[in-house]
């Protein structure tokens, strides 16, 4: 069917694309692709890093994350405690007990890496994005912050085959 | 002898009618670039975003008029009074209906033509008194267009001068009602074109917006100017877009006069057809400004020289050797 | 879509015919040349072998200590290697052709008489690792402010930053509160 | 219309010249480093006579990160995080050479599935970044609608890239010998495999259609424009001995009429599977750039569907040591960045880190050849010259 309609001129095909995205626009059929923001909140992706999450109980303070971060933006500090013998009469255990954790999200560039890296499945990707300061010094999140963004971790999505 | 209230009223109601008729058109040109481009426009002002003209009025106020130091203040101050008083002038002479009008020159379309072409000077001394480079090129490339263009809108309109024999604005409409068809249609066809297309080229839209081509010249002869300086440029270009608009409708389209109405109730619907008519080219030149990229300037001057001109002389042979035949 | 990969064989016996100290490692051929006679041999390639189109030149500062990354395996008399590299553009042939000269007052001919292309490389190297390139249109700074002083690409050239900041993954968990029977109060 | 237009105007140099020589100094001209159109901080120090440009001369380095410095502390995986913010409008095709690159030098393979899926990825990126190069080039050129046309476009295929990789510009997905495994390496996140997203393939058939009709809507609202013809036509032309003596590679090269692809000398990614077309311009205008750009944004959707169909199933990383050291060697891979020829020389002595890493960008040389092809075109013509040249700052700074 397109070769059956005489050609228009150029700039009047043009005019009509932009006619008929006005039509488009103001009927309430087509899809929006706008999201208004403040009012209307995005859906993002389920595997979208917005921010890292840390569960508290499961870091082992192994410095590994803060090792491997290519921005030096993690901060650990912990020191070992002795833990009640797990079978009666046993050996009191040390454990590392974690006093510092701060990421500097101001510093960080989301490469994921220390999430990857963690042996021990304390960091987590969340997609929640919306923890802008007003100034830098705010943008470093201690661990009881971190740890409110476990909430948000999503759930495992199903893959493709 | 005329008594200072007339014309004080006739003043207030032409200024009135030019500042509303900028902001609708304003309204016009954004929100319908808006909804061609998928996107809403302005929304958080009010009414759904339709009274943001309002709220740009009151921010320009409230900016800080800065004059840059070493510009030649005299003429940076007035330049934008240059191009308001051109416009403003135009508003004069356009009726509404038979008795609705300004003051009905006989010498209508003369006294148009001249006032359109002060803004030239305004633009050319906001270019040059801004020392700054980039407003310098816009200003002389302003120049250089309007007044290339200056001569196919004249000639085109000698065209209908001939065609209804009189200069009176009122009395070319009332030609057309008398033909019962307007000019547009009957012989004026290529005028119209030519009149839009060197009305385009005068209100510096896009086709033909070099002065302030924006990704060359930061905001050409514009740059400079910031607060109620930049307001007036601002309004005065979006009434220049509606009193041109104005002007084409009259001189081209039969005015305040639908070929079907009876004549009689002319000065009821009068003023309603006229706007109508008005904003349907207002919505052309919209629909025109956000699908044409922009010329460069040798191809601009080619276009008004090699081909509007000879264009418009050839329709005013035409028109005058019909005029003779009938 | 037929798949012409680079370097075919028929092109790389006639390289080595002409060139003996070609390597072929890692599917990249790389042919090591004497200074004296780099323009010569640059602009040979591009005439006998169809090289016409200039890739890139670059340096590269083999140093035995250094201040930023670890040394080289092997100590390294210390030299600047200058590699450039040419490919054609129909088949993809891809050739490295690298020179060294020695660190103190380096100077090399400039290619631009056989590739104009290669202005902005050799400035870049002279802004970088500070090496002269003989009859150069114009060699002045490109990336870096006019009253700069120093190479930055030279491995002695240390990373300030670096040193500023201490690294966050030196600090390890402290021993045992109680490690002394003492101090346990 | 056309021919009575541009018959008072040569081709390439506008004839707009004074007729007597009044004796003028030129007026220097900064196109600084905060201008609408340069594509980021470049400055370029223009002599300007009137309207038309006697001499320019860049100046680079206002995004000058040291790349190659930086590359010289850090290990491979901490490289290759890095490595996608050189050219950021196409951010996962920066990473494949560099990957390519370390698996040579460690003589290890990517399994068939990863490979499809960074192919699929690379030309995602390709499209978006002529999405991007398509808006902004018809804004460059006065037309003010198509930026936001092509930026809804370009939305759809950015989710589709954060549906997988969990970031829209900053990919990160690749690793070395594959594509990233697992969200972690923890009990837990080690079953979170990071395969593709349910629903993967049929968003990306709906997302491919609504790509080609955008391509033709592209080519219907800019290309067929006369003005826009009238203003790219004949302008800024580079002939092919001055792209390939100059280095300039990707669609400038082809819209000058040399029919060269690295897609097809890429082995470590299976173009050789699909079928398309490479588009080639005949006389290197910035008609051609253009149009050359919107053809392969059609054969990139096609090749994406293709691969789509074909995707093998398997694992998606081969054994990798867990602390990454790279053999003693040299070797410098090339593949097809949306700008041009990407290439990565990696110069390792067996350290975590290389010794040294030379980053071949495409931008660096395709602007290179700005000063020789600006003589004497007109204020205009340099900003529809720049744009046609579609660089990114990034890219050229490194």
């Amino acid at each position: 069917m397109k070769n059956f309609r005489p050609k228009l001129p150029g700039f009047l095909t043009g005019m009509k694309i932009l006619l008929f995205n006005m039509f488009k626009t103001l009927s309430p059929f087509s899809p929006n692709p706008n999201v208004n923001y403040p009012f209307e909140k995005e859906i993002v992706a389920p595997r979208a890093r917005g921010v890292i999450a840390l569960d508290q109980e499961a870091c082992t303070s192994c410095m590994l994350c803060a090792r491997q971060c290519p921005d030096w933006c993690i901060y650990i500090e912990g020191h070992k405690e002795l833990q009640p013998p797990t079978k009666p009469g046993g050996r009191q255990r040390s454990r590392a007990v974690l006093d510092r954790f701060d990421i500097d999200y101001a510093l960080c560039m989301y490469c994921g890496i220390c999430v990857e890296v963690c042996p021990f499945d304390a960091l987590f990707w969340t997609p929640e994005y919306e923890y802008s300061e007003y100034n830098m010094g705010d943008m470093l999140h201690d661990k009881t912050r971190l740890d409110q963004w476990l909430k948000t971790v999503p759930e495992i999505e199903g893959l493709e085959s | 002898m005329i008594d200072g209230s007339e014309i004080l009223v006739k003043a207030g109601i032409v200024l009135a009618f030019a500042l509303n008729g900028a902001v609708i058109f304003t309204i016009l040109d954004v929100k319908g670039a808006s909804w061609m481009q998928r996107r809403p426009g302005p929304l958080h002002v009010g009414l759904r975003g339709f009274i943001f003209p309002l709220a740009e009025i009151i921010k320009f106020f409230q900016k800080e008029d800065i004059t840059p130091k070493n510009v030649d203040t005299a003429v940076f101050k007035w330049a934008p009074a240059y191009v308001l008083a051109s416009v403003f002038g135009l508003f004069v002479v356009v009726p509404i209906s038979p008795t609705l009008v300004g003051s009905d020159l006989d010498l209508g379309v003369f006294y148009l033509l001249a006032i359109s072409s002060l803004s030239t000077l305004g633009v050319l001394t906001a270019g040059w008194s801004s020392a700054n480079k980039y407003s310098l090129m816009g200003g002389i490339r302003a120049a250089g267009q309007l007044i290339a263009y200056e001569l196919p809108l004249i000639l085109s309109v000698v065209g209908v001068v001939i065609q209804a024999e009189t200069m009176s604005l009122v009395g070319i409409v009332e030609k057309q009602i008398e033909w019962g068809l307007p000019f547009a249609i009957s012989g004026q066809g290529i005028a119209f074109i030519i009149f839009m297309i060197a009305a385009t080229a005068e209100m510096m839209r896009v086709p033909f917006d070099m002065p302030i081509g924006e990704s060359e010249l930061v905001s050409g002869f514009l740059t400079e100017y910031s607060g109620v300086r930049f307001l007036i440029f601002y309004i005065a270009e979006y009434m220049n877009m509606f009193i041109m608009c104005a002007i084409a409708s009259t001189l081209f389209l039969g005015g305040y006069h639908v070929p079907l109405l009876p004549v009689e109730w002319v000065n009821f619907y009068g003023p309603v057809v006229l706007i109508t008519k008005t904003f349907l080219l207002g919505f052309i030149l919209v629909l025109v400004r956000w699908s044409f990229p922009r010329f460069r300037e040798d191809q601009l001057q080619n276009l008004a020289w090699k081909i509007l001109i000879p264009l418009s002389l050839l329709n005013i042979l035409i028109t005058s050797i019909m005029k003779v035949v009938f | 879509m037929k798949m012409n990969l680079s370097n075919s064989p028929e092109f790389v016996e006639s390289l080595t015919s002409a060139f003996p100290t070609l390597e072929n490692k890692f599917d990249t051929l790389k042919i090591t040349v004497k200074s004296s006679e780099w323009v010569e041999k640059v602009s040979q390639l591009k005439d006998e072998f169809n090289l016409t189109y200039f890739s890139w030149l670059s340096a590269i500062d083999w140093e035995n200590e250094v201040s930023v990354g670890d040394p080289p395996k092997e100590p390294v008399t210390s030299h600047f290697e200058i590699v450039c590299c040419l490919s054609d553009s129909l088949e993809g042939n891809l050739v490295l052709i690298s020179t060294d000269i020695e660190k103190e007052d380096a100077k090399i001919p400039s290619l631009v008489k056989v590739f104009a292309g290669s202005n902005w490389h050799e400035r870049e190297a002279y802004e970088m690792f500070g090496i002269e390139f003989i009859n150069h249109p114009n060699l002045t700074k490109m990336y870096l402010p006019d009253d700069y002083e120093g190479n930055p690409m030279l491995k002695s050239f240390e990373l300030i930053s670096r040193e500023v900041k201490p690294w966050p993954g030196e600090v390890d968990v402290e021993g045992m509160p109680d490690d002394g029977a003492e101090e346990n109060s | 219309m056309d021919e009575i237009l541009n018959s008072g105007n040569i081709p390439y140099v506008s004839e707009a010249s004074v007729s007597v020589e009044i004796e003028t100094e030129d007026m220097t001209l900064n196109i600084g480093p905060q201008h609408p159109s340069t594509h980021g901080v470049l400055r370029l120090v223009a002599k300007v006579d009137g309207e038309k440009i006697s001499s320019v001369e860049p100046v680079l380095g206002y995004m000058h990160r040291g790349y190659e410095k930086l590359a010289e502390v850090r290990t491979y995986p901490q490289i290759t995080t890095l490595v996608n913010r050189i050219d950021w409008v196409s951010g996962f095709a920066n990473e494949i050479p560099f990957i390519a690159a370390t698996e040579k030098l460690m003589e290890i393979e990517a399994p068939e599935r990863a490979k499809h899926i960074r192919l699929i990825l690379t030309e995602m990126a390709r499209i978006a970044s002529h999405f991007v190069f398509n808006g902004a080039y018809a804004l460059e050129i006065g037309a003010l609608t198509p930026i936001f046309l092509a930026m809804e476009d370009r939305e759809r295929i950015l989710d589709l890239i954060e549906s997988v990789t969990g970031g829209r510009f900053h990919p990160n997905f690749n690793r070395i010998g594959g594509i990233k495994p697992a969200a972690g390496s923890g009990p837990t996140t080690k079953k979170n495999v990071q395969d593709l997203p349910s629903g993967f393939y049929q968003e990306t058939r709906d997302a491919m259609e609504k790509v080609l009709e955008a391509v033709e809507r592209m080519e219907d609202l800019v290309g067929g424009n006369e003005v826009f013809k009238m203003r790219t036509k004949g302008v800024g032309i580079i002939s092919k001995e001055l792209a390939e003596e100059y280095g300039v590679s990707g669609p400038i090269l082809r819209a000058s009429g040399v029919k060269f692809d690295l897609r097809t000398q890429t082995d470590f990614l299976p173009y050789d599977k699909f079928e398309y077309e490479i588009p080639t311009g005949e006389n290197g205008d910035c008609y051609d750039r253009w149009y050359v750009r919107l053809v392969e944004m059609r054969e990139s959707a096609k090749i994406i569907l293709q691969a789509i169909d074909s995707m093998p199933s398997g694992p998606l990383q081969t054994k990798v040591p867990k602390v990454i050291k790279v053999p003693k060697g040299q070797s410098y891979v090339r593949t097809e960045n949306p700008k041009g020829e990407m290439g990565y020389y990696i110069i390792s002595e067996g350290g975590l880190g290389p010794y040294r890493l030379k980053i071949r960008t495409p931008s660096f040389s395709n602007i290179s050849i700005l000063p020789v092809l600006l003589e004497g075109q007109l204020l205009p013509d340099l900003i529809a010259i720049m744009g046609s040249l579609d660089f990114v700052l990034g890219d050229v700074d490194r």
